[in-house]
Parts: structure tokens; C-alpha cells; sequence
């Protein structure tokens, strides 16, 4: 084909697209981008910033259970986690401390596929910009806790469907109690506890 | 015959090359070469001599040799009868010799150079018997010479022998070197050198002071090889040589041609009287001196060699008395007895292996054959009647007494006495009275020695018989005869007096018999009074015994002066010659180091000079290259202006 | 009235004017080229471009004023300080140099020189020494780097540009821009020059050179931010790097100019005033170059020097000649079919050349 | 206006300048520059010379033309060697290079 | 007009002792960029002289060989073999004294020619304009032979220098 052609339906296109994004609106080939502080874009329901701990309606009964499975995971480590003990010493199903460093977190999710016990949680949250690198970005428990309505709110689908399971597990468990005190008033013990 | 006379000396010659050359296959035969050579020259040269008695003759002919200038030298033969004399002489006792000769030398290691020297010697004497000019003469006289030194120093490994020929070879040069100067004389006087002419030459120069010189020097030919008074000193030790050599060369042959020389030239010798007179005192002189010392001399042979000297001195007074007859005569008969005495002394050494007599005696028993022929040539030579000695030296002493020469005569009877005492000395010493070394045991020698012996006894008798008054001096008239044709008698005694003077016999045989009578006095008696002589005339003893120190003053007066001469010319050449050969050495090589210095320094330096100069502009010139861009810019830009400069201005 | 005023005061006066007028004009329209640039070039890429300076963005070129003035003007200590120092005032001298040859109306040339397209050419071609300046006193690699290409660039696209022109001096046969321009007059704007096919080829070659000329779009290798941070004003910061900007879009302003006057008939129109005639036509060749800077990628340094000797050059010469040819054809139709036959075949012919150039095989040294 | 002589005066000025930098530079290029200084020297004599002297003015920028395309091409071959010879001694001093030297 | 004429020729004089003066900097400066900077000043000068001369092409043709071209190789070949950081040696060898005492007697010599001689000046010297157009007639007229000769030179030194220049290729 002739020299010039290929420059000029290259050029064309762009004329096209200046044409556009006058007279078409964002999807038909128009700007789509909004003049960002004013007007906000929503953010699609699968992005990811950093993580955050989930709590039942209030902070003390938070989810996590300290297992350290999420730190083990974490691929950069930026997960700190130290067991809670109660006065006696014994130790406690709750983390006395658990820090995150933002600075190295890359927010890739792994956190929240390790962790069986639905504690943590990808958020959606970006605006977290600080003025120094060194203690702001590192967040500790009660900055990280968020509660399981705004998971639902900002992860409708996946909230959903987790607190549908935990449900079921409820009932299921509460059933099996149910069950289990009712053998065990009729027959006694025949096998040993499974440890 | 005499037509092939000049083969005579061809066939010894001949003798000669075989065994030089061939000698050491002939071993033996070389004998046989040379005794066959001789008997051909006898064969030849006897007929010739008997061709000329018979027809009185005069056989002679020459060719042409050399031509020098205006005069020329022939060579030829001459057969007079002189020279048959000569050659009857020469070619039988040459043969009886080479005969005896063969036997004596049997186990000699040299036996064929022995003969060949012999041959050698034959030949040359041949030659110079039938010699018709001084030339061939001189050319002869002078191998002879050879010969001698060859045959004396035959056993050179004895220093002695070798040391003898070489005395012998020197003294007899001293003579031959006068000999030759005379023969120059005589040709520069007389312009040829021929016998036949010499009369006729003689008389057209007259008596000129030139030949009497040439005259005096040709007899010093004669002194040195007859061993006459100066020159005698080297015939005693010629002993050294083989027997057979001392008879045929000191005997016969060699010391007579010196006599013979004077025979030959005697009209030149006769034409001056004052030379006659050197003659006869030199021969007095020589005889009575050599009689003197044979006296006390103990070595068999030097006895002997010492009665030829007194028998040459005898001829040669003969000859200067002016009897050509009785010298040659007396040269004759003493050939011959002196070649048996020889010869006897020969086989008597060969027997007792020893030379002194006072070792021998009684030999007669052992060595009859030897004895008695011993005895025979004793006689013969003490001037016993019958032998042929008698007639010749009375002939001599006739001479004498005639030419009134009252002293000569005299002389001459006190030598015959003196002769005749110290030959039969040696008889009775050697043949009579007991051995008195005892371990010499004496043998007879063979047939082939003793055989020669005989026929030579014969000759010794029978030699002296043509010169008797019973052949009417027939030999004197031969001698003559021929003669006169050119020359004429001295004193005109001549040869024609056939009275026989007695009172001269009676002397001679009287000085003979004496001298026997003393002999057996002092040798065959017990009284053997020697020693008491001795001690009473023990100067004269010791002047005898000494050989009156001849050699001593030779030595003295002549070798070590001599010696001195050359040791001083070898320092003179040493110093002088050597110096300037050196110096001329040393001159060139400064010459050449000069030449090289001023080549070096200034032919290479001019041309290194064009080196360094150019060497010198390159260097300042090359600064200019200073391989800076810049520098040529300022220069270019320099010049520009200068150029320009100079454009504007001018 | 001018009596009253001693003629030397009166030169002095219509001088001083004219050069307050170019002095206003280079930096004001530099500015809002800017802003223009960035609201097209966004438009192209779907997004508004500046907006929120001023009612459309239009105090953005201030903003960015502001900022280059108070950001921190930083000199590398091994910098050579004078020519740090020099490099930026000597590139925008010639740029505003150039405005005074430039006709913007009928008569508002400031300098009517007869040798006044020389002089443009002259003084386009003097700031490569600014940019060897600016690369060399920098002593940064990336700006030498970045100032020779830049050099090489300009030295190889000045030359087909300047015999570009030659075709159109040959036709008017006078070197001043007035000359040309009224040369083209007449029928409406039909006389342009860009209606000659000579003329159109002339067009494109020039600009596309004068393109190359002002470092911008597809030929902006030298800064080109990827490979080499930002060419030979990479150690520039604050005042001097507006200064360098300043010059880059004053050059293709004036480059658009020219382009405008000698070959779409500079201030001729038919109705409206002459200069609105000059500014429309002026801006719409800015707009082109913009709209270069959208959408080509930019040229690899054996492309650009390809282009500019292999292909424009030959066509440049062909253009002379059929140029030449033109100039001496009657009038006629013949005329015109010719040379547009011959150079369209010389298009092809060099397209044809130039295509089977494959770049040279690269020998790597040590992988294989 | 300006008489013949200023410019000569000036010309000269140059040209001695172009000479004196031509001896003294050290460095080849800097030589190369003094060069071009003393043809510009001769350019400025050229034309002020054909300006007023000269009946045709044309005459001296003519050759001014020349000189001035000569001096590229004097300047274009001497660089290529500068660059070829500091390629080969990696230095372009004058005194440097004096292989020449004897 | 007068006073305009002499703050022209006040500005010719200025610019002609600028020329000058950046040509002493250009021959003296240490460091070789600055000399070459030094002399596009002095070639600018030029061409201003040029101008007042009325050779307005002859300027523009200046500007455009010279600065724009003979530099721009100038300070190719400077960066080219520049080695960093020596351009503190001192960039004048020994000619130095020679080369200034040569340089001054020079000056003298030719000043006091220009000065002397009588030059055949024309009368209406300074007026004359010389349009582009007669200058291209020359150009091509009377000298057409040496601007062909002049084009076949260029020609070859372009061909010299790309080859003298070339690094040889490792073949």
C-alpha cells in the first residue's frame, strides 16, 4: 500500500477519538474520566487496597483467633501477630497485638484466602496517603478492625456469602450441640474424647 | 792398436758405473767387473806402449773442445813413449792389485763401492797418462784427487781414516790449486796448453819470467801430490786407507803422476835453470828428511810411506838434475817393488791383524811366500846389484855425479844408506827373531794374494834389466829418442854416454850393502844396541820419532790461525753481514710503518675529514626539523613579511 | 503629525513598536501553545486535558509559569558554567529572532529584509551551537547523548528543508516573505502555492522537516523522556528549562508560520483581515503537529536519518527541477498533468528504494 | 559611511590575531579556528575592498562566496584528520605529535 | 538622520571591537569549547560588518556555512576528542613571546600600508545595494567556471572527509 496511508488511518483514529470526546458520551468512545476530588468513580466490588480485621457487631469479639496462618502466608511478611494470655497465663483465642506494615503489605490477597476463620479482608479504602513512611503506615489492631457491615457494604457478593455460610455453621453447630446433649443424656460416654 | 787408445780409460769407466750402480746385486762379482775392466785396458794399452817401442813413434790425435776467443782448447790422446812406460806401468800393477785386492777385502760390508772407487781411479789414471793437453791433464790430476780421499776414507766410520782423507784431499788441493794457477800462466803465456807444442811454445815466447812462474807453479802441482818437502805431511797418515789402495795409489800409480807431470813439461822446466835448481833441493830435501824419520818409525806402513816419499824426492832430484831417463827409469822399477812391499806388508797385517812391528817377528816360518818376496823388494829398493833398484838409482847418482853436483851426490849416497838401513829394519824386526806379541798368531794369506806377490817379485827383478848396460841402456834411448825430436839434452850428457861410470857403482852398492850390515848389527844381535842410540842422540831420536813435528807446526802455523781466520769471519759475517741484512730488515719495516702512518692519518684522515664535515652540516641544519606544525608556520609566516618588506622597500 | 518628532526618534519609535509586539507575541503564544497541546493531545487520549486552572484550564500556562519560576534552578557541580549558563538564552534568541521575518498581515512584517527567507533559514540554523552548548556544559552523559542526536537531526532534516524552499524562491524569484506571499494572491486563495502539485510536495516535505527542525512528535528523539530522560535539557530545572520549552514551541510556531506564508498563501483570504487569514491557517498547521504528537510513535534514529537523506533529499532535488521545469511550461493543463505524473512517479519510485531497506542485521558482540 | 581603512585596520587586527592563535594553540582544532579566523580576516578585506573600490561590488562578495566554501571544505577534510589522528595517538597536541622530527 | 547614521556607525565600531575583542578570547581561552564559542561570536561580528557593508547575502550566507555548519563540526570534533577534565593544560607552547612580538611588528607593518597607501576609492562608494539578483548574475555569468570548479571540490572533500573520518571497518 502507498507510503503515507498507514500514518494517515493511524492519525484518523485520533482524529476520531479528539471528535469524540466532544460529542460521545463515556462509554460510546467520549471522556470518561470525572474530575476526580468532585465527582468519584465507584470502585469495582473486586479491588483490593490493604487489609483490615472483621468484627462481629462489637470490637472485643473480633474473629481472628491469632493462628498466625495469615502471617506465615504473607509473602513479603508484613504480618506481626502476638497471642493474648488472661491473667492466669493460660493463653487466649485473641491477638494482643497484630500489626501490619502498609509499607510493605502489596495487597495481594493471600491474608484473606489463608484465613480460615474469616478474620481479614481485602478493603477498598485508598485514600490513606501519609505524610512519613515510618510509624503512620504501621497499623495496629484496633486501627485495622472494621466491622462486618461496612465489609458489607463496600463487598456486598463476598460478605454475603460468607455471613450466609457462617449462618448455616451456626445452626449446623447449634444442631450437632443440640444433638450431641441429647446422646449424651441417653447413653454414656462409650469412647474416650478425640483429642 | 793405437788408433783405439783413447778406449784405454773407457773400460775402468765403464767398471766403475757397473759397480756404482749395480754394485749390490754384483756382491762379489764386482771384483770380476773391475779386474775384467783393467785386463781391457791392459789389453788395449800394452800392445799400443809395445806398438810404440817397436816403431818409436808418436801416436797422438784431439778434437776440437771449447772455443774461448780467439784460442782454442782441444782434447785428444798422446801416446810418446813416456806415456807407454806409463801404461805398462799403470794397467799390470793396477790389474795384480784389483786381484789381490779381491781377496784382501773379502768380508768387507763396502766390497763393490770399494772396487767401483778402484775402476774410478783406473780410469782417471789412464786418462791421464795419454793426456795430450794440460786440461784433460788437470781434469784427471783432480779425480784422481777424489779418489784418494774416497779410497783413504774408505772406513770412514774411523775418525781417523776420515780425518786422514780429508788432510790428504786439503793438502794435495793446496797443490792443485798452484798446479791449475800455472796451467793459467802457461795459457796466458803461451796461448795452448798441448805437450807436442810445448817446445815449439816455449821457444817462440822465450825465457819470460811469466813461464818461469808458470814453471815453479805447475811443480807446485808435483809438491802436493808426490808429497814432496812442504806438502809430504799427508802420505804418512793415507795409511789409514786398505792396504791394496796405499800400494796402488801411495806407490805406483797416483804419487808418480806428479813426476810424471814434471816429465811432461820438462822443456819447460829445462828452459830455466834457476827453477832446475828449486827442483833438485826440493827433492834432496824431501828424500833426506823422509829417510830420517822412516828411521824410528814403528808402524809397518808408515815405514813404508815414508821410503816413498825419500824414492819420490829421489826421481824428482833426478828430474831437476836434469835426466828425464833416470827419474822416469827410477819411477819404473820403484812402482813395482814398492807395490810388492806394499802388498807383503798387506798379507801380513791380514795374517797378524796388527800394523806394529815391534808386536811381530820370526814371521819367516808362518809366512814364507810373504817373507821372502819381502825380502826380494827390500833388496831390490836397497840397490842390491841384480835388482832392477840398483840400475835406477845409479843411473840417478851417475846423474848426479855428472852434473857435478859434489854435495847432491853425496846426499843422495847418505839417503841410499839410510834406505837401505831402515828397509831390512823392518825385515829382520817383522821375519827374524821371535814373535814377541803372542797373541797375533799369524797365517799365510791365499793363493790369490800370494800369487800377485810372486809375479810382482818377478817384475822387481826383471823391471830394472832394459835400463842395464846389458840391454845398452836401451831405455834411456827410448826415453830420448822420441824426444829429441823437439827438445835437445841439457849439459849435453845426454842420453848417449854408455860408459859405466864405476866409481859411482861402487859407491851406491857399498852405501847399500852398509846400510844392510847396520841393520842386522842393531836388529839380529843381541846387543839389539837401538836402545843405546836412542838415549845418545836422544834429540835427534825424538826429532825422528816426532816426524820432525810437522803436523805440530802445521796445526800451529796454518789450522788454528785458520781457524781463528774463519771463527773471526763467521763473527765478521755474524756482526757485519747479519747487521746490515738486519738493519736492512729493520729499515724497510720503519720505512713501511712510516708509510702506513702518513697513510693512516692523513690519506684516511682527509677522507674521514669529508665525513665529519657533512656529519657537522646535517646535525645543525637537521635542528631546523623540529617536527613542530607551528614552527614552519612562524617561519612561512616570517619570510612572507620579509618579502614583502623587501618588495615595498627597495 | 509625525513633524513635531526629529526623524531618528520616529524610526526608533516604529522599531521599538515592532519589536514590543514580537516580544508580547513569542511568549504569550508560546504559553497557550502549551495549553492548547496538552487539551488536544488529552482529547485525543479520551480525557479533558487541563481544566481546573482557570475557567478551561486557561490559566494553566501561568500555573506552569509559576511553577518553572519557583521550582529550584539546580547547576551539576562538573557543569561548565558558562555554557550551562549561556545554552537557554541563546536558544530563544534565534527563535524570537525568526519572528521578525515572519508576514503576519498585509504590511505587518516587522523587517521586510529581500533576503528575508535566507535569514530565516540563517537563524534557524544557529541553534544547534545553543543545543551543543547545552548538552556539552551539562557534562551529563544523556544530555550529549541526547544534544548529538538532536544536532544530527536538525543538521540532516535543515538541508531537504532548505531546498524545499528553493522551488518556491524559484517561482517568485524574490528571497523576501512578502514577496512570496503576494505572489500567491488573487482567485480567492486558488494561486496558492499548495494547489501546484510542486507545490503540495514542497508543502509536505517543508513541514514535515520543519517538524524534525523544532525536536517535536515523531522525530523527538533527542528528548525522548523513554530512552535518554529529556535529551540535552536534562540538567535543566526552573527558569532555564521554561526557557528551553519556550523556545521549542516559539520554533514551531514560527516553522508553522512560514510554512503557512510560503505555501497556503500566508495573509492572503478573501475576506477576512489578512492576519486572522495567517493566525487560522497558522494554527491549524500547530494543530497538525499536535496531532502528530497523539498518535505517531516516535522515529528510531536510522529511520529519521533515512527518511531525510535517502527520501526527502532525492525528492526535494526532483522537486527543484520539476519546479524549474514549471516555471518555464506555458500555462496550460499539460503543465500541470506533467509534473504531477513525474513527481508522483518519483514518490513511488523513491517509496519503492527505500522499502526494501531492512535495517542492518545487529551484531551482538558477546551473545550470539 | 565607515572609511576603507577602519575595515582594514580591523581586517588586520584579525588576521594578526588568527596568526598569532595559529603559532600559539597547542591544540590542532584551536589551530583550525585561528585558521578560519584569518580567512574571515580576508573575507571582510574582500568585500570591504569590492564595496569601495572596485567599480562591480559584486566582484569581491563573489569571491568572499568562494573563500567561504573553501574554508568548509578546508575546515570538513582537516577535522576528519584531527578525529582520525587522535583516533590513532589518542592525542591532538601539537607537540605531541611531532613524528617528523628527525 | 544624522544622529541615526552615527549611533549606526557608533554600533559597527562597537560590534567591530566585540569581533575583536571574542577573537583574542577565541585564540587565548584555556578551554577549547569556550574558544570555539569565543569565535561563533566573532563570525556573528563578521557578519554583522558584512551587513554594514550592505552584503546582507553574504552575511545571511555567513550565519548559515559558518555558525551553522563549520561550528557545528568545529564542536563535533571538539566533543570528539575532548578528553575530560585535561583542559587545564596550557594551551600555549613555547612560541608564545615570538609568536606575540611577530604578531604586534605584523599588525604594525600592515596597518601603516592599509593606512598609507592611497587606495582608488570610488565616489559614490558606500551607496551602492547590491540586490540578490545581480549577485546571482555574476555569480553565474561572469564566475560560473570556478562555482562549477568550487562544486566538484566540495564534492570531493565530502567524500574525503566521510572516508578519512571512516572508522575502518573490522572487515
Amino acid at each position: 500500500m502507498i507510503f503515507g496511508t498507514g500514518i494517515i488511518k493511524g492519525m484518523l483514529v485520533t482524529l476520531k477519538a479528539f471528535l469524540a470526546s466532544y460529542f460521545k458520551g463515556p462509554h460510546e468512545g467520549g471522556i470518561f474520566t470525572v474530575e476526580y476530588p468532585e465527582k468519584r468513580l465507584a470502585e469495582k466490588e473486586r479491588f483490593r487496597n490493604f487489609p483490615f480485621l472483621l468484627y462481629d457487631q462489637t470490637p472485643e469479639n473480633l474473629r481472628c483467633v491469632a493462628c498466625d496462618i495469615c502471617a506465615k502466608e504473607c509473602p513479603p511478611k508484613c504480618i506481626y501477630i502476638v497471642r493474648d494470655f488472661d491473667k492466669e497465663g493460660r493463653p487466649l483465642k485473641r491477638p494482643a497485638i497484630f500489626d501490619i506494615d502498609f509499607t510493605v503489605c502489596m495487597n495481594c490477597g493471600i491474608c484473606e484466602e489463608a484465613c480460615p476463620f474469616d478474620a481479614i479482608f481485602m478493603d477498598h479504602e485508598f485514600e490513606i496517603a501519609g505524610p512519613d513512611r515510618q510509624n503512620k503506615m504501621l497499623y495496629h489492631r484496633d486501627d485495622l478492625l472494621k466491622s462486618n457491615e461496612y465489609f458489607n457494604k463496600i463487598r456486598p457478593t463476598d460478605a454475603g456469602a460468607i455471613d450466609a455460610r457462617r449462618r448455616e455453621a451456626e445452626e449446623k453447630k447449634k444442631a450437632a450441640a443440640a444433638q450431641a446433649v441429647k446422646a449424651k443424656t441417653t447413653q454414656p460416654q462409650p469412647e474416650p474424647p478425640k483429642t | 792398436m793405437t788408433s783405439y787408445a783413447y778406449l784405454i780409460p773407457v773400460f775402468p769407466l765403464l767398471g766403475f758405473i757397473i759397480n756404482i750402480f749395480f754394485g749390490k746385486f754384483l756382491k762379489r762379482g764386482a771384483a770380476w767387473v773391475s779386474i775384467l775392466s783393467s785386463l781391457a785396458s791392459c789389453a788395449l794399452g800394452l800392445p799400443a806402449a809395445y806398438e810404440v817401442a817397436k816403431t818409436g813413434q808418436i801416436f797422438s790425435a784431439h778434437a776440437e773442445w771449447l772455443t774461448l776467443g780467439r784460442s782454442t782448447l782441444s782434447f785428444g790422446y798422446l801416446l810418446d813413449p813416456l806415456a807407454a812406460t806409463l801404461l805398462f806401468v799403470v794397467t799390470i800393477i793396477g790389474t795384480l792389485i784389483q786381484i789381490y785386492s779381491a781377496g784382501y777385502m773379502q768380508d768387507d760390508p763396502r766390497f763393490s763401492r770399494f772396487f767401483a772407487y778402484v775402476s774410478l781411479f783406473m780410469s782417471a789414471m789412464l786418462t791421464l797418462v795419454i793426456a795430450d793437453n794440460y786440461a784433460l791433464f788437470f781434469m784427471s790430476w783432480e779425480v784422481m784427487g777424489l779418489c784418494s780421499y774416497l779410497l783413504i776414507g774408505f772406513w770412514f766410520e774411523k775418525n781417523s781414516a776420515a780425518n786422514a782423507g780429508l788432510k790428504a784431499f786439503l793438502t794435495t788441493r793446496v797443490g792443485d790449486v798452484g798446479f791449475f794457477l800455472g796451467i793459467l800462466t802457461l795459457f796466458t803465456a803461451t796461448g795452448n796448453l798441448n805437450f807436442t807444442e810445448l817446445e815449439s811454445s816455449v821457444h817462440a815466447a822465450g825465457a819470460t819470467p811469466a813461464l818461469a812462474l808458470a814453471a815453479l807453479l805447475i811443480f807446485c802441482g808435483t809438491i802436493g801430490k808426490s808429497a814432496q818437502f812442504p806438502l809430504h805431511v799427508w802420505l804418512p797418515d793415507a795409511m789409514e786407507g786398505p792396504t791394496p789402495v796405499s800400494a796402488l795409489i801411495h806407490a805406483a800409480t797416483m804419487v808418480a803422476a806428479g813426476v810424471y807431470l814434471v816429465a811432461r813439461s820438462f822443456a819447460l822446466f829445462s828452459a830455466f835453470p834457476s827453477v832446475m835448481q828449486v827442483v833438485v833441493l826440493i827433492g834432496t830435501l824431501t828424500a833426506f828428511m823422509a829417510a830420517f824419520i822412516a828411521l824410528s818409525a814403528t808402524d809397518i806402513k808408515k815405514v813404508l810411506a815414508y821410503s816413498t816419499i825419500s824414492q819420490l824426492g829421489y826421481m824428482v832430484t833426478a828430474l831437476g838434475l836434469g835426466s828425464l831417463s833416470a827419474g822416469t827409469f827410477h819411477l819404473m822399477t820403484h812402482a813395482y817393488f814398492k807395490a810388492l812391499l806394499f802388498l807383503g806388508a798387506g798379507s801380513v797385517i791380514h795374517g797378524t791383524h796388527s800394523q806394529d812391528i815391534r808386536e811381530m817377528g820370526g814371521l819367516l816360518k808362518k809366512m814364507p811366500h810373504t817373507a821372502w818376496t819381502f825380502i826380494i823388494a827390500s833388496l831390490a829398493i836397497a840397490g842390491v846389484p841384480p835388482l832392477s833398484g840398483f840400475w835406477s838409482k845409479d843411473e840417478i847418482l851417475l846423474a848426479a855425479f855428472d852434473s857435478g853436483n859434489k854435495i847432491v851426490f853425496f846426499l843422495l849416497l847418505v839417503i841410499a844408506f839410510m834406505t837401505a838401513f831402515y828397509m831390512f829394519r823392518l825385515v829382520f824386526l817383522t821375519f827374524f827373531g821371535t814373535l814377541r806379541n803372542h797373541k797375533i798368531h799369524p797365517h799365510e794369506s791365499p793363493a790369490t794374494m800370494t800369487g800377485p806377490l810372486w809375479i810382482l817379485a818377478l817384475g822387481a827383478i826383471l823391471v830394472g834389466l832394459p835400463g842395464s848396460p846389458f840391454f845398452g841402456h836401451w831405455f834411456s834411448n827410448f826415453i830420448h829418442g822420441p824426444v829429441t825430436q823437439g827438445t835437445h839434452e841439457i849439459h849435453g850428457s845426454g842420453a848417449v854416454h854408455h860408459a859405466l861410470n864405476w866409481f859411482v857403482v861402487g859407491c851406491s852398492v857399498a852405501a847399500g850393502l852398509g846400510g844392510i850390515l847396520l841393520a842386522a848389527v842393531f836388529y839380529l844381535g843381541k846387543l839389539n844396541p837401538s836402545v843405546w842410540v836412542m838415549r845418545t842422540f836422544k834429540p835427534l831420536y825424538d826429532l825422528s820419532i816426532h816426524k820432525l813435528w810437522f803436523d805440530e807446526i802445521y796445526s800451529v802455523l796454518l789450522v788454528r790461525p785458520f781457524l781463528k781466520l774463519g771463527q773471526w769471519l763467521f763473527i765478521f759475517d755474524q756482526k757485519a753481514v747479519d747487521g746490515l741484512v738486519n738493519a736492512a730488515g729493520t729499515g724497510t719495516v720503519k720505512s713501511s710503518n712510516l708509510q702506513g702512518w702518513i697513510d693512516k692519518h692523513i690519506v684516511d684522515g682527509l677522507v674521514n675529514l669529508v665525513g665529519v664535515v657533512t656529519q657537522l652540516t646535517s646535525a645543525t641544519v637537521r635542528r631546523v626539523q623540529t617536527g613542530l606544525v607551528q614552527h614552519y608556520l612562524l617561519i612561512t609566516f616570517v619570510s612572507v613579511i620579509l618579502l614583502m618588506y623587501f618588495h615595498v622597500k627597495p | 503629525m509625525a513633524g513635531f518628532l526629529p526623524d531618528w526618534v520616529l524610526v526608533i519609535k516604529s522599531v521599538l513598536i515592532s519589536i514590543a509586539a514580537i516580544a508580547f507575541l513569542g511568549p504569550v503564544t508560546m504559553m497557550y501553545l502549551t495549553l492548547l497541546e496538552r487539551k488536544v493531545v488529552g482529547r485525543m487520549q479520551n480525557r479533558i486535558g487541563p481544566n481546573r486552572v482557570g475557567k478551561w484550564g486557561l490559566l494553566q500556562p501561568l500555573a506552569d509559569g509559576v511553577k518553572m519560576l519557583t521550582k529550584e534552578d539546580i547547576v551539576p557541580t562538573p557543569a561548565d558554567p558558562i555554557a550551562h549558563f549561556l545554552a537557554p538564552i541563546l536558544i530563544v534568541v534565534p527563535a524570537l529572532l525568526v519572528f521578525a521575518v515572519i508576514p503576519f498581515g498585509r504590511g505587518m512584517t516587522a523587517v521586510d529584509l529581500n533576503v528575508g527567507l535566507l535569514f530565516f533559514i540563517a537563524i534557524s540554523s544557529t541553534t544547534t551551537l545553543a543545543i551543543f552548548m547545552a548538552s556539552w556544559g551539562s557534562r551529563n552523559k544523556f544530555s550529549l547523548l541526547g544534544g548529538m542526536r538532536s544536532v544530527a537531526q536538525m543538521v540532516s532534516y535543515e538541508v531537504p528543508m532548505v531546498l524545499s524552499v528553493v522551488p518556491v524562491i524559484l517561482i517568485t524569484g524574490s528571497l523576501s516573505t512578502n514577496d512570496i506571499v503576494l505572489a500567491q494572491g488573487g482567485w480567492g486563495g486558488l494561486k496558492w502555492f499548495i494547489f501546484t502539485p510542486w507545490g503540495l510536495l514542497a508543502f509536505i516535505i517543508f513541514y514535515l522537516c520543519g517538524v524534525a527542525e523544532c525536536n517535536r512528535s515523531p522525530f523527538d528523539l533527542p528528548e525522548a523522556e523513554s530512552e535518554i530522560v529529556a535529551g540535552f535539557h536534562t540538567e535543566y530545572s526552573g527558569m532555564k528549562f521554561a526557557l528551553f520549552y519556550m523556545a521549542e514551541f516559539m520554533n514551531s510556531f514560527t516553522i508553522s508560520a512560514l510554512a503557512a506564508t510560503l505555501f497556503l498563501g500566508g495573509w492572503q483570504g478573501p475576506v477576512l483581515p489578512s492576519w486572522l487569514w495567517f493566525f487560522m491557517k497558522t494554527y491549524v498547521l500547530i494543530f497538525i503537529m499536535i496531532w502528530f504528537r497523539g498518535t505517531l510513535p516516535r522515529f528510531r534514529v536510522d529511520q529519521l536519518m533515512n527518511l531525510a537523506w535517502k527520501f526527502l533529499l532525492p525528492l526535494t532535488l526532483i522537486n527543484i527541477f520539476v519546479a524549474g521545469f514549471w516555471y518555464f511550461a506555458p500555462n496550460t493543463i499539460v503543465r500541470v498533468l506533467m509534473s504531477a505524473g513525474v513527481l508522483s512517479l518519483s514518490f513511488w519510485g523513491l517509496q519503492k528504494l527505500n522499502q526494501g531497506y531492512a535495517p542492518e542485521k545487529r551484531v551482538y558482540q558477546f551473545g550470539d | 559611511m565607515i572609511p576603507l581603512t577602519h575595515y582594514l585596520i580591523f581586517a588586520n587586527f584579525l588576521f594578526v590575531i588568527g596568526i598569532f592563535g595559529a603559532l600559539v594553540r597547542r591544540n590542532i582544532i584551536g589551530i583550525l579556528i585561528a585558521l578560519e579566523l584569518i580567512l574571515n580576516a580576508v573575507n571582510v578585506n574582500f568585500v570591504a575592498f569590492s564595496q569601495n573600490t572596485s567599480p562591480d561590488p559584486a566582484t569581491g562578495q563573489i569571491f568572499a562566496f568562494f573563500v567561504i566554501a573553501i574554508a568548509a571544505a578546508e575546515a570538513t577534510v582537516g577535522l576528519a584528520i584531527v578525529l582520525a589522528l587522535f583516533r590513532v595517538r589518542k592525542t591532538i597536541l601539537t607537540d605531541e605529535i611531532h613524528l617528523l622530527k628527525w | 538622520m544624522t544622529h541615526l547614521y552615527d549611533i549606526v556607525k557608533f554600533g559597527i565600531y562597537a560590534l567591530m571591537a566585540f569581533s575583536v575583542l571574542a577573537a583574542i578570547l577565541a585564540v587565548t581561552v584555556r578551554n577549547l569549547f569556550h574558544a570555539a564559542l569565543c569565535f561563533a561570536a566573532v563570525l556573528i561580528g563578521i557578519a554583522g560588518v558584512f551587513l554594514s557593508l550592505h552584503a546582507d547575502f553574504l552575511a545571511m550566507v555567513q550565519i548559515l556555512i559558518y555558525v551553522g555548519a563549520v561550528m557545528t563540526l568545529v564542536i563535533f570534533a571538539i566533543m570528539l576528542t575532548e578528553r575530560f577534565g585535561d583542559n587545564s593544560s596550557p594551551q600555549n607552547n613555547s612560541l608564545t613571546l615570538a609568536a606575540f612580538g611577530l604578531a604586534i611588528v605584523s599588525l604594525i607593518a600592515f596597518s601603516t600600508i592599509s593606512v598609507k597607501t592611497r587606495w582608488p576609492i570610488q565616489e559614490n562608494a558606500g551607496a551602492l545595494h547590491l540586490s540578490v539578483g545581480e549577485l546571482a548574475y555574476a555569480l553565474l555569468n561572469t564566475y560560473v567556471l570556478p562555482f562549477e570548479v568550487i562544486s566538484v571540490l566540495l564534492i570531493t572533500t565530502l567524500i574525503g572527509a566521510v572516508i578519512i573520518a571512516k572508522k575502518d571497518r573490522v572487515s
